[in-house]
């Protein structure tokens, strides 16, 4: 159960059972983007606000396992008034380190480096990240690219 | 029947150490399977029908040969076998073609909230487009389909029933002669999902008595991409194809076609030549193993599991009474998801999520379940290991603060 | 390229006498894609999609592999292609996709007389149910498509041409690249029938700018039982499915449901799992010895094999000047049935009949034909064994007084 | 070559340039079936008229290989004033031999004997039995069977 407690760190089951930043917010100036996961029926949706490059609220909402749901709370946590730069080098930072590829910023992913024990479960990988690429779909459109 | 024995005949069971508890998604191949489809593919794979030349002709033998045995094995007339690309594929095709032949505005279909979605959706599309009512069949408080509530729902609009014979959440058999003979006398037809049942149980289409009845190879010891839609020969006699093509023809006009009559009216193109000799093989290992002996052995697996799941506290059972091998249960408080990677863990392979039957999650209003199947390759030990799997699951749970 | 060493690829070369010239009808297959099934079977045989264990990730990442690579082998993107039982139900779901919902009475689908049954047939029972025209474009003398002749058939209300890329029949390959040109600048759709291209020669589905192409699994050194679609994602995002069920859905609702994306709105059910792992391992093998290759191999042979039956009285040739590995022929006065049982007995495998084509020998004036195709196994000495069994034949059939 | 020689008998070869009893009637009196291979294009239709028992006249026509062609000749030929019960025993017998099955009547069969060779050809079975096997199903027509 080594690899299991690895993978059910304190940090995670907390941002689980408090999450922060829940609950959707009805204001235009938020971007929304729902993804889901289809093989499980995982469904979250993230909504950010942008102000002068910065990402000045996030809020999140949907169902899922315990990674999913709680990497919608941290997320929103970490990437809370950084840049919309910074946000987007966190992002492909922490879905490097959940592909077991070499990433940076360490210590700048704060909460987010307890995700580190999903690389063993490959088959866990789209939970730990849903979130992050829904958050990632949101500050693309606010920056006007062409979104699916 | 020595399931002990019969794991042998499975090389990954033989090379790995695995607990495969989902066959109701798709069952494992037995070697003799797999022999069957490379003898196709070493020694005479070439195209049927088409040749006439000795290969050909020795290749379109065994290709309607394993039609032959897999209607005798449904008790089906040869002529009564149609080879598609799965069971999806078969039950699409009753509701595109004989519902669009023979529905109109206003006509009801009955169907319930057990359809797999391959069995609800072609229905509620068809109901959809020719403004026919899609009407639900009252579940039991257990989750059944009763003959009872099925009298209730039937009018004189009633055309069809569009039923499982066995639920792939619940596992609940459908009492469908009792239900069947209830159609005849309204003149109401019958469209079975038997992808649950025709791997696990003897069908016989004849006794039955329904119109059309589809499965799947893939969860019967056959291979990937072959499945069978039954439907009695006055009715393929009288439908018009979806697909029109080679193969499936007498004559080709520049306007106008002579189709073949059935079954190859409705197969155009090369048919799934390969998969239709290793389904039969399948069939036949599982005859000489025999479907009541499987049967009797899944629901004996599912009830000691059952029993096992009920002396765990902090675990939900969905089905208790299950007819079969499936049994479907929650950690109280943990996404099934979370659960499933602890059994990964074990090498325990279960099933976790809606198992495209949705309404059957609405019905018993959670988001999400565990489904454990057993089937003729599990044993007792694999039972206790599931259970065992399950205790140190929940031990596991309660202590990281689920 | 080396043909006699290719030959070793296949275990029925290696432990028969066999001179298969048969590959149009289908091709044969080589270990390694045999290889490559018997490892998904072996290995992880679990469905995909579904599951959340480990086992049932990895054949989801095998599965959707495939697809990538049999996506880049055409040029295609991921999304674009869609898997079906084959070409011909590829190029059916076209016609009851697209053609169901965008064609109207007094359209014009324009087809030729060289299309094969599975891809006339779909577009002909199309225009019967929507009071549209089938307009058959003009062949040339030699029974080519030009694009001039196409020119002088395009209207108003052409909405879509039908055209096959290679004849089965004659083995011409149609000059695409200006008709999808001149399609395109009248806002005509396209579906072209790459059957008997995408096996034999490099295809582009980008350059070619089609919007709809389709082939099979089992005539390019892959398995049975699959066949591609390709379609562009802007049609395929706006296009209904035809078939629902299982795994095309995100959510299900009692009376209406949520479709997913491209490719998978279009497949529901257990895809052919096995199949498509087996295709991508064939296009690997494919590309690895060069399409370019491959078709300049097959073109020498068929050139070869037509000087040599240009030798022997009493044999006429349809398609002199084959575009491909494709020979047309029939001995005067002798029913090709007649004489494939002597090429048989020769142990060459060749085709006789009508090919699946119809208007094509409608065309030629004959009732049947006999069809010799070469592929990458076929070498200098079969054609120098298949012509010796023309002469000798065309003497047996003169003595016993045909 | 002796086995091709075996199949192409002379007998056969001459009912193919010189079919007897070919070409169809319109008359009522006698019942018609239209038979195909679907995997070569065979096609042949026999007509046969029974009178009292007695099969009186059989017509035939159609496009095929010589094996199919003649052998509606053939049979044409040998079943003509046969009664029902002699003709259905004879296309038993017929179909035995073509099977490589132990078959009765030998002399009986008469020029249809020529077709023996092709049991050593399973590819043509079905064109050495189509006429046959049309010829019975008018017989099954003309005694009120059911007919496929
Ligand atoms: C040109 C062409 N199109 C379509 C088909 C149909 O392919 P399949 O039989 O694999 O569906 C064939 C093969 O027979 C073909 O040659
Ligand atoms: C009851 C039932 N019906 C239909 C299906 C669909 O079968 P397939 O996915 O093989 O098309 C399944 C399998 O998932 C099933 O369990």
């Amino acid at each position: 159960m080594q690899k299991m407690e690895h993978l059910y760190r304190q940090i995670i089951m907390d941002h689980y059972k408090n999450p922060r930043h829940k609950g959707l917010k009805d204001d235009s100036s938020f971007v929304t983007h729902r993804h889901k996961n289809p093989s499980c029926g995982d469904d979250i949706t993230i909504q950010s606000r942008v102000e002068n490059g910065i990402v000045k609220e996030i809020r999140h909402d949907g169902t899922g396992c315990s990674i999913c749901c709680s990497s919608a709370s941290v997320v929103a946590d970490l990437l809370t008034n950084k840049t919309v730069d910074e946000a987007r080098s966190l992002i492909h930072n922490y879905i490097k380190m959940i592909a077991d590829q070499p990433f940076e910023q360490e210590d700048a992913l704060e909460d987010a480096l307890a995700y580190e024990g999903v690389k063993q479960f490959p088959a866990r990988i789209k939970c730990a990240t849903i979130a992050w690429k829904a958050l990632e779909a949101t500050l693309d459109e606010e920056e006007g690219e062409t979104v699916e | 029947m020595d399931a002990h024995a019969l794991k042998n005949d499975f090389t990954v069971l033989r090379n790995q150490t695995l607990t495969y508890l989902d066959t109701a998604a798709s069952s494992l191949k037995p070697d003799v399977v797999l022999e069957a489809m490379n003898a196709y593919y070493h020694n005479n794979p070439v195209n049927v029908h088409r040749g006439v030349y000795e290969m050909s002709h020795v290749a379109t033998k065994h290709y309607e040969q394993a039609r032959r045995d897999i209607a005798n094995f449904i008790n089906a007339d040869f002529e009564e076998v149609v080879f598609t690309r799965g069971a999806s594929s078969a039950l699409n095709l009753v509701a595109l073609t004989w519902g669009e032949q023979n529905l109109q505005a206003g006509d009801e279909i009955v169907t319930s909230m057990l359809e797999h979605h391959s069995h609800l959706l072609p229905w509620q599309q068809l109901a959809k487009r020719k403004k026919a009512s899609l009407v639900y069949v009252p579940l039991n408080a257990e989750g059944r389909i009763t003959e009872a509530a099925l009298k209730k729902v039937i009018t004189k609009r009633t055309k069809i029933l569009t039923l499982t014979y066995v639920s792939n959440t619940l596992g609940y058999k459908t009492p469908l002669e009792p239900i069947i003979k209830i159609a005849k006398a309204h003149g109401i037809k019958t469209s079975i999902d038997a992808a649950q049942a025709v791997p696990h149980t003897p069908v016989d289409v004849k006794k039955l008595d329904c119109d059309f009845l589809a499965f799947s190879g893939h969860k019967m010891c056959g291979p990937s991409g072959i499945g069978v839609l039954y439907a009695k020969r006055e009715l393929l006699d009288k439908l018009d194809p979806l697909e029109y093509g080679g193969d499936m023809n007498d004559r080709v006009g520049l306007y106008d076609v002579e189709v073949k009559r059935p079954p190859y009216k409705f197969e155009t193109g090369t048919p799934p030549i390969a998969e239709a000799i290793g389904l039969a093989r399948a069939v036949q290992y599982l005859s000489k193993i025999g479907l009541e002996k499987i049967a009797n052995h899944e629901h004996h697996l599912a009830t000691l599991a059952i029993a096992g799941l009920q002396s765990i506290e902090g675990v939900t059972i969905y089905n208790p009474t299950t007819d079969t091998g499936i049994v479907n249960f929650n950690f109280d408080g943990v996404h099934p998801h979370d659960a499933v990677t602890v059994f990964d863990e074990a090498s325990v392979a279960l099933r976790a999520g809606h198992h495209c039957a949705q309404l059957v999650l609405k019905f018993l209003e959670v988001s999400a379940t565990l489904r454990a199947s057993f089937y003729l390759y599990n044993t007792e030990e694999d039972v206790q290991h599931f259970i065992k799997t399950v205790a140190s699951a929940r031990r596991f749970f309660t202590k990281v603060g689920f």
